[in-house]
């Protein structure tokens, strides 16, 4: 309770800031910049749960504020049902017209996804300016009466600029305080994993497009709202509500605040918002100074006002809270070092971490078959892997075993074959069903969250798994702590030698301590099969002793293993079974060391 | 049939235009891979570069032309030293901002110092008109057809030929590999940027004698440059090329047979069905990953 | 063997913004020789790589090519005196053939025998001659290898720093390699400075072995002596301290 | 009963207007004006325009009016109702202005309209056309907002007879797609059936459009007898040259500025514009002395923007001279203000439109000429 007060005192006393200025400013025209600049705020708070929590540019965001806006117009000069229905109709209207477009665009790569809503924000435009009939077009609705407020006790129609203000005001406010909640509890923490990586999310059970759809329509809804209020506070609507220069705006907010940082953005808004009017003293230059006052500080501060929130605060010693989270995840790779694996370091004790091993696991692969561009990567390969068994797939370069591991785990659609697990035809399935089937693997191109801490990976990793009933009741609760979870979680980071990096971003850890983070994630809720990808390659000696040590103490508590690795020295030593590919095909099965002895697979994979 | 041939030859006009501002769009974000949002704001300023030197110091249409292509490249050389290369190396975000923030200066200066009000500059070639079966045309658009022609031709050659060319498209494929063969990116990235510019100023020199000059005249035509690089393939010339004249027909097609207003809706609509069905674009290559 | 160093290094420091990365590292290295750098992930030693070649640039201390000073020079004119890189991951040209891919690799060269040394290549690496009009993106991994050795080596360096050149390869691709890189030291007199994780069997290869440890130069010796170094055989080669124990 | 209440409130007017008219000249304090219009951006031009005309209108009130003194304070609308409503907010609280002139275009005039409210300060439009600021005005609800030029409605019904009267038997329309093109397009739609011509069909363009040829083919292979456009000068300039390149041969008949000297020299040859009729709520007659100062102040005959900003000046002042340069003078004045300006009466209705007279321009030998002065008022 005193964290969440302190965390929230800046706000509060922003807050506070903001309720005095109706009765100190000099003249209401004050007041009319301030509802204007808090437009933006409501706006731009809003747009970056989008663009810098789930790492979306979208150019879509000024259609929702025009759709609130031509909502609040249609109603309250027809039938006139009062404010709360329209900022229903809006909301709830805004987050249907959000999930239409993202359903489509978000199907596409994050630079033609922008590219994509910029169209569909011409198309909206273009709607709103031809649509007669509806809209007026150019012509504008007009004539859009005060917002009607139905009250427990009374009706209240805010008429001055004093009442309009606190009303925008209080918008603001609750923009601010959905958009902290949502970032505050667990369902923060999947935005943030969905930006960071969406693929390694889709392979833990999480719905990328679930997701990115609910931040998408949560910031379309409470867009709408600010859509509802201006059209009131001006009493016109036009086609440039909608319109595209919006988000020119907007974009600078959220980039000159720094993505992902409600503070930066926060101010940005202000300044934003307040700026081009105390400008207008330049009058005919006042754009252009604008512009280069724009283009001037992201030469020179490209990390935004977090960056120079994250200087203050280190200067007054306050640095207690992660620093560069977002500089991490765009910035140059610069990696701090590891600690060297200090020849004193105690042996990392070799026991089975946490949770019990889900029974079964039983995999069989039969006719899978892959081409791409002409090339035939797996043909009609057969194979099957016991519940309970370590099998490794081997091959030369090019022999297709990580393209049997994608298409097994759903990351790759295959032209023909059949994948059962335990019994069930899981061909087809996504990634994200795949996990939450028990179905889990690892990437050979280490995959984590570098903004999140290890904690936060392998609490994220845990939901995914969940059943989605479950997964998504547990976004609701707070990132805090997490009864349970905690104890397994602090457990096997202590195991993997991670207990000292628990809560730094991940994307401050050498390479092959986030490939220990990535190989806990994918245990944490242990999974009926697990597919490694080459956990070894590019680790230290030390480090890949650990992963040798849980991969065999992971199997004889029952676990099936799927692997795939190059050190054959290691792969013979914990293997039950070899399964070697050539060019797509197997042409080898069986005991270690008898395969290994087969002078075919000697001729084909190494060369003598 | 005479309709047909109009909407064929105002559909290639528009085609052209789209296509120079597009080639240089697709040739910065593919080499470089910034998304250039000044861009269209060159084309504006190579129209002014013409405006000026025709009426200012009075110079016969055939010498301001290339005289603005030289001012282009100087421009484009200014552009890159003082935005592009303290961006290169930053997310992609960071340079779209900076180069809308560009733009704003320059569409704002631009209002500012020659005045809002459009300007028209008279080529010799644009009261010649010529018959082209039923279809009446100007010279200067004949002349707009053929070099822009003419200007993908050598595009074409520089990239496929030339030493520079060369080092471009390596830069496109693999940044680091064309630092350790020794091709400096920085170089690569400045001709890039010219080129870029030049194209630009191209399209401005010889299509602003058929239009008006104004300071927001880009801002319709650089929204269908980019589709036409979406649609194109990003980075990918020749698909952006293709696809800007492809928009530029498929409006005057909609144009002949639908109300005017919605051209602009089909060709963002057929953009984004594109992107669903092939995410890479029309002529987008994808290499074995 | 012993002569004088091709490539010398003196207290070189280097970093990326407020990090640095190298604090004071020291070492030469001579003519026909392959040394090993290892140590943990993180330590510096890519930076290292990128140092010595100019993408980093160093902020203090100074590298030297036949006793000449290097450190203020641009990478391309480091190129340009003897010093290639194949960086790690794959640095190749993916959509061009292997004959552009050759050609680019001499970028800098304006000189007539450019097509004689690409025929060379080609004897050097018989699996490319038959694939000369493929484009690079569809080699298989190793051939891509391959591939980026023979471009660096199209500038006839001095000193060739490869970066984790088994990186994703299968045991036979590796050996072949490692093989080639031993046969290019020898035969061509070319200096190698090689960072590899496979430490074990890039130090059997190796003339010499450098650890380095959190910025500095913590071990070096022949390759022999740091496969037999107790330090280095527990901390860097996973194998037990005790070379004879089981 | 009527007389008599007439006559009473008639005399309080009258005191206060002169006691107001004393206080003014006793504290020599100037009446501060506010012009409202884009000053930035692509139409950043009509803004300047404006500003001219009124500063010309002022400096000759210093001589005609020596009971006051105006003094100009400008603010960017952007063109924009969010815009409106914070520059008439602006002009209103910051600058304390006594009036509004403006804005220029429609959409930041209905913004800016309810703003008025709250300071009980009249504005006058002196170029919005959008038909919903006169339904909005005066009895339709709002007692401060004025329009003195004259509406799309009131131009469409005496320029649909004189299309008629001139032989045509069927138009096409082409619009900007704007306010301004929208609205006359669908005043026209329906004026022009009553007069007997056929509409073949409307076609809209951008704002800002660099090409109309593709419109303009589809327009021709239809073959209309006339043309109606309905754009800016750049867009008529474009029409005028693309019109010689294909060899239409349709009339054009215009509203939007298709005849002024800035279309005229847009054209590259003004003569391309023969023939071109334009019905225009301000055109270069002889009979307007503001003409020769504008030109002898700028060097350049008065965009209609200017002039029309100009006689809005005029008009303020001679609201001033009714009742007083207070807020509440202006507004009681403006409701009084009978007044023959040298574009025809200004006196404002029930809804707060004036009707001024409508010329009808046309384009001979690449000079514009007014071929008839039409007077709208009933």
């Amino acid at each position: 309770m005193a964290a969440t007060l302190r965390n929230d005192a800046p706000l509060l006393a922003l807050l506070a800031a903001a309720a005095i200025l109706p009765f100190v400013a000099p003249s209401p025209y004050y007041l009319s910049i301030g509802i204007n600049t808090l437009i933006i705020v409501c706006l731009a708070v809003a747009f970056d749960l989008v663009v810098g929590r789930v790492g979306a540019l979208s150019f879509a965001q000024p259609v929702f504020f025009g759709f609130g806006a031509y909502v609040a117009a249609l109603i309250a000069t027809t039938f006139g049902a009062g404010f709360w229905v329209e900022a229903l109709v809006a909301a709830v209207g805004g987050f249907a017209l959000s999930v239409a477009i993202g359903i489509p665009a978000f199907r596409l790569s994050l630079h033609s996804f922008a590219i994509g809503t910029l169209g569909f924000a011409t198309i909206a435009q273009l709607v709103a300016q031809n649509w007669m009939s509806v809209t007026g077009g150019p012509l504008c609705i007009t004539g859009i009466p005060r917002a009607q407020i139905g009250l427990p006790f009374a009706q209240f129609t805010p008429r001055t600029l004093t009442e309009q203000y606190f009303l925008i005001l209080a918008i603001a406010a609750l923009t601010v305080f959905v958009v902290r909640q949502l970032i505050g509890r667990r369902i923060g923490l999947a935005f943030s994993a969905v930006r960071d990586d969406p693929t390694l999310a889709a392979s833990q059970g999480i719905r990328p497009l679930s997701i990115r759809l609910s931040a998408f329509g949560a910031a379309a809804a409470l867009s709408a709202i600010a859509g509802v209020f201006t059209a009131h506070f001006q009493g016109v609507v036009c086609p440039d509500s909608v319109a595209t220069s919006y988000t020119v705006m907007l974009l600078i907010v959220a980039f000159v605040g720094g993505r992902g940082s409600l503070r930066g953005v926060l101010a940005a808004a202000i300044i934003f918002g307040v700026a081009p009017q105390l400008l207008r003293v330049a009058d005919e230059w006042r754009l252009a100074i604008f512009g280069a006052l724009l283009l001037v500080t992201v030469l020179t501060v490209p990390d935004g006002i977090e960056r120079i929130f994250q200087l203050i605060e280190r200067a007054l010693g306050l640095g207690g809270r992660n620093l560069v989270p977002a500089a991490i995840a765009t910035g140059p790779a610069a990696i701090p070092a590891e600690p060297a694996p200090a020849t004193t370091q105690a042996p990392v004790p070799v026991e089975v971490p946490v949770g019990e091993a889900l029974p079964g696991g039983a995999l069989q692969v039969t006719g899978l078959r892959k081409t791409y561009g002409g090339v035939t990567a797996v043909n009609d390969l057969d194979f099957e892997v016991k519940a309970g068994e370590l099998v490794s797939l081997i091959g030369p370069n090019g022999s297709g075993k990580s393209t049997t591991l994608d298409c097994i785990s759903g990351l790759s659609p295959f032209d023909a074959g059949t994948i059962v697990l335990d019994g069930q035809n899981i061909s087809g399935w996504s990634p994200a069903r795949l996990a939450k089937a028990g179905l889990v693997r690892t990437f050979q191109a280490t995959r984590v969250y570098t903004t999140l801490t290890p904690r936060e990976n392998l609490v994220v990793a845990a939901l995914g798994r969940a059943p989605t009933l479950y997964e998504w009741r547990q976004y609701a609760r707070s990132r805090g702590a997490t009864p349970g979870l905690d104890a397994r979680i602090d457990d096997i980071l202590g195991r993997l030698g991670l207990a000292a990096m628990r809560d730094r971003p991940t994307g401050e850890l050498s390479y092959g301590q986030r490939k220990l983070v990535q190989f806990a994630a994918s245990v944490i809720v242990p999974p009926r099969i697990l597919l490694l990808d080459e956990p070894l390659a590019g680790v230290n000696p030390t480090i890949g002793n650990i992963f040798k040590q849980q991969i065999v103490a992971f199997n004889r508590r029952g676990l099936t293993i799927v692997l795939v690795e190059h050190n054959l020295e290691v792969v013979v030593d914990v293997s039950h079974r070899l399964i070697v590919l050539d060019r797509g095909t197997k042409i080898a099965e069986g005991d270690p060391r008898t395969v290994m002895a087969q002078a075919h697979v000697q001729e084909a994979y190494l060369g003598r | 049939m005479e309709l047909l041939l109009n909407q064929l030859i105002n559909g290639l006009t528009a085609g052209s235009e789209y296509a120079l501002i597009a080639a240089g769009l697709a040739l910065i974000f593919g080499v470089l891979e910034v998304v250039n949002f000044a861009h269209g704001e060159f084309y504006m300023l190579s129209s002014y570069y013409l405006y000026l030197l025709m009426t200012r110091y009075n110079l016969p249409y055939v010498v301001a032309v290339p005289l603005v292509i030289v001012a282009m490249i100087l421009s484009g050389v200014i552009f890159y030293y003082l935005v592009i290369r303290r961006v290169l190396s930053r997310s992609w975000q960071l340079q779209l901002i900076a180069t809308l923030a560009l733009s704003i200066v320059m569409v704002n200066t631009a209002i500012v110092l020659s005045g809002p009000v459009p300007k028209y500059l008279e080529s010799p070639l644009n009261s010649q008109i010529v018959q082209i079966g039923m279809a009446s045309i100007s010279v200067q658009r004949l002349v707009v057809l053929a070099a822009t022609a003419i200007s993908f031709a050598t595009l074409y050659a520089v990239l496929k030929y030339t030493r520079i060319g060369k080092a471009m498209r390596a830069v496109a494929q693999n940044r680091e590999a064309a630092a350790a063969v020794g091709i400096s990116v920085e170089k690569v990235g400045l001709a890039t940027v010219v080129a870029g510019c030049a194209l630009a100023g191209v399209a401005g020199a010889l299509i602003s004698p058929l239009y008006t000059i104004h300071p927001g005249m880009a801002a319709l035509v650089i929204i269908k440059a980019f589709a036409a690089v979406i649609v194109g393939g990003f980075g990918n010339v020749t698909g952006a090329v293709l696809a800007a004249f492809l928009i530029g027909l498929l409006e005057a097609l909609v144009t002949t047979v639908l109300p005017s207003e919605y051209a602009d809706a089909f060709v963002f609509g057929g953009m984004i069905l594109v992107l669903l069905v092939r995410p890479h674009g029309l002529f987008g290559r994808v290499a074995r990953s | 063997m012993a002569g004088e160093p091709v490539l010398q290094l003196q207290d070189v420091h280097a970093g990326y913004g407020e990090i640095r990365i190298l604090k004071g590292v020291s070492f030469a290295i001579e003519p026909g020789t392959v040394t090993s750098v290892i140590g943990a992930n993180g330590a510096g030693k890519s930076t290292l790589l990128k140092t010595i070649f100019g993408m980093v640039q160093a902020s203090d201390g100074a590298i030297r090519l036949d006793g000449r000073d290097v450190t203020g020079l641009k990478s391309e004119e480091r190129l340009q005196r003897g010093i290639a890189i194949v960086p790690q991951g794959r640095c190749n040209f993916p959509l061009m053939s292997v004959q552009e891919n050759l050609e680019l690799g001499a970028f800098i060269r304006r000189d007539g025998d450019i097509k004689a040394d690409i025929e060379a290549m080609y004897g050097l690496f018989s699996s490319l001659d038959a694939k000369r009009k493929v484009i690079a993106g569809n080699l298989s991994g190793g051939e891509q290898q391959m591939l980026e050795i023979a471009m660096a080596l199209m500038t006839r360096p001095r000193v060739m720093l490869l970066d984790e050149p088994s990186l994703g390869l299968s045991p036979r691709m590796l050996d072949y390699v490692f093989s080639s890189i031993r046969d290019l030291a020898r035969g061509h007199g070319t200096a190698i400075l090689m960072v590899e994780q496979n430490a074990v069997q890039a130090l059997r290869i190796s003339d010499r072995g450098i650890v380095i440890e959190l910025g500095r130069v913590s071990h070096q010796g022949s390759g022999v002596e740091m496969l037999s170094e107790p330090d280095v055989r527990r901390a860097y080669l996973g194998l037990p301290a005790d070379r004879n124990a089981p | 009963m009527r007389p008599t209440a007439r006559r009473v409130g008639v005399v309080p007017i009258c005191l206060s207007a002169l006691l107001a008219a004393g206080a003014a000249f006793a504290q020599a304090k100037p009446v501060k004006v506010g012009l409202s219009s884009a000053f930035s951006g692509h139409v950043g031009f009509i803004g300047a325009d404006a500003r001219r005309g009124i500063e010309l209108a002022i400096e000759e009130l210093k001589t005609a009016n020596t009971a006051v003194a105006y003094e100009l304070s400008i603010a960017d609308d952007e063109c924009t109702p969010a815009g409106g409503a914070t520059a008439f907010r602006r002009l209103m609280d910051v600058q304390q202005v006594d009036v509004i002139i403006g804005s220029g275009c429609s959409g930041a005039t209905l913004g800016g309209m309810p703003t008025l409210m709250d300071g009980k300060l009249s504005a006058v439009t002196y170029g919005s056309t959008n038909p919903k600021i006169t339904e909005g005005a005066g009895v339709g609800g709002n007692p401060y907002m004025w329009r003195m030029n004259l509406n799309d409605t009131i131009i469409g019904e005496t320029f649909a007879a004189f299309i008629a009267k001139d032989g045509v038997k069927s138009a096409h329309i082409l619009a900007v797609n704007n306010d301004f093109g929208r609205g006359a397009a669908g005043v026209y739609q329906a004026l022009l059936p009553k007069n007997d011509v056929k509409v073949n069909g409307a076609d809209f363009f951008s704002q800002g459009a660099s090409d109309l040829r593709a419109l303009i083919s589809k327009i021709a292979a239809r073959s209309p007898d006339a043309i109606l456009l309905f754009g800016e000068p750049p867009d008529c300039a474009l029409m005028a040259r693309q019109k010689r390149e294909m060899n239409l041969k349709a009339k054009i008949f215009s509203r939007g500025g298709c005849y002024t000297d800035e279309s005229l020299k847009l054209m590259g040859d003004p003569r391309l514009g023969d023939g071109l009729t334009e019905a225009a709520y301000w055109a270069r007659t002889p009979d307007q002395p503001m003409v020769e100062a504008y030109r002898k102040r700028h060097g350049d005959y008065p965009p209609y923007n200017a002039a029309l900003a100009y006689y809005a000046m005029m008009t303020v002042d001679q609201a001033v001279r009714k009742a007083g340069p207070s807020r509440d003078g202006i507004t009681k004045g403006l409701a009084q203000v009978d007044w023959k300006s040298a574009i025809g009466p200004i006196k404002f209705d029930a809804n707060h439109q004036a009707r001024p007279d409508l010329f009808m321009v046309r384009i001979e030998n690449g000079e514009q000429k007014v071929i008839e002065t039409i007077s709208n008022a009933r």
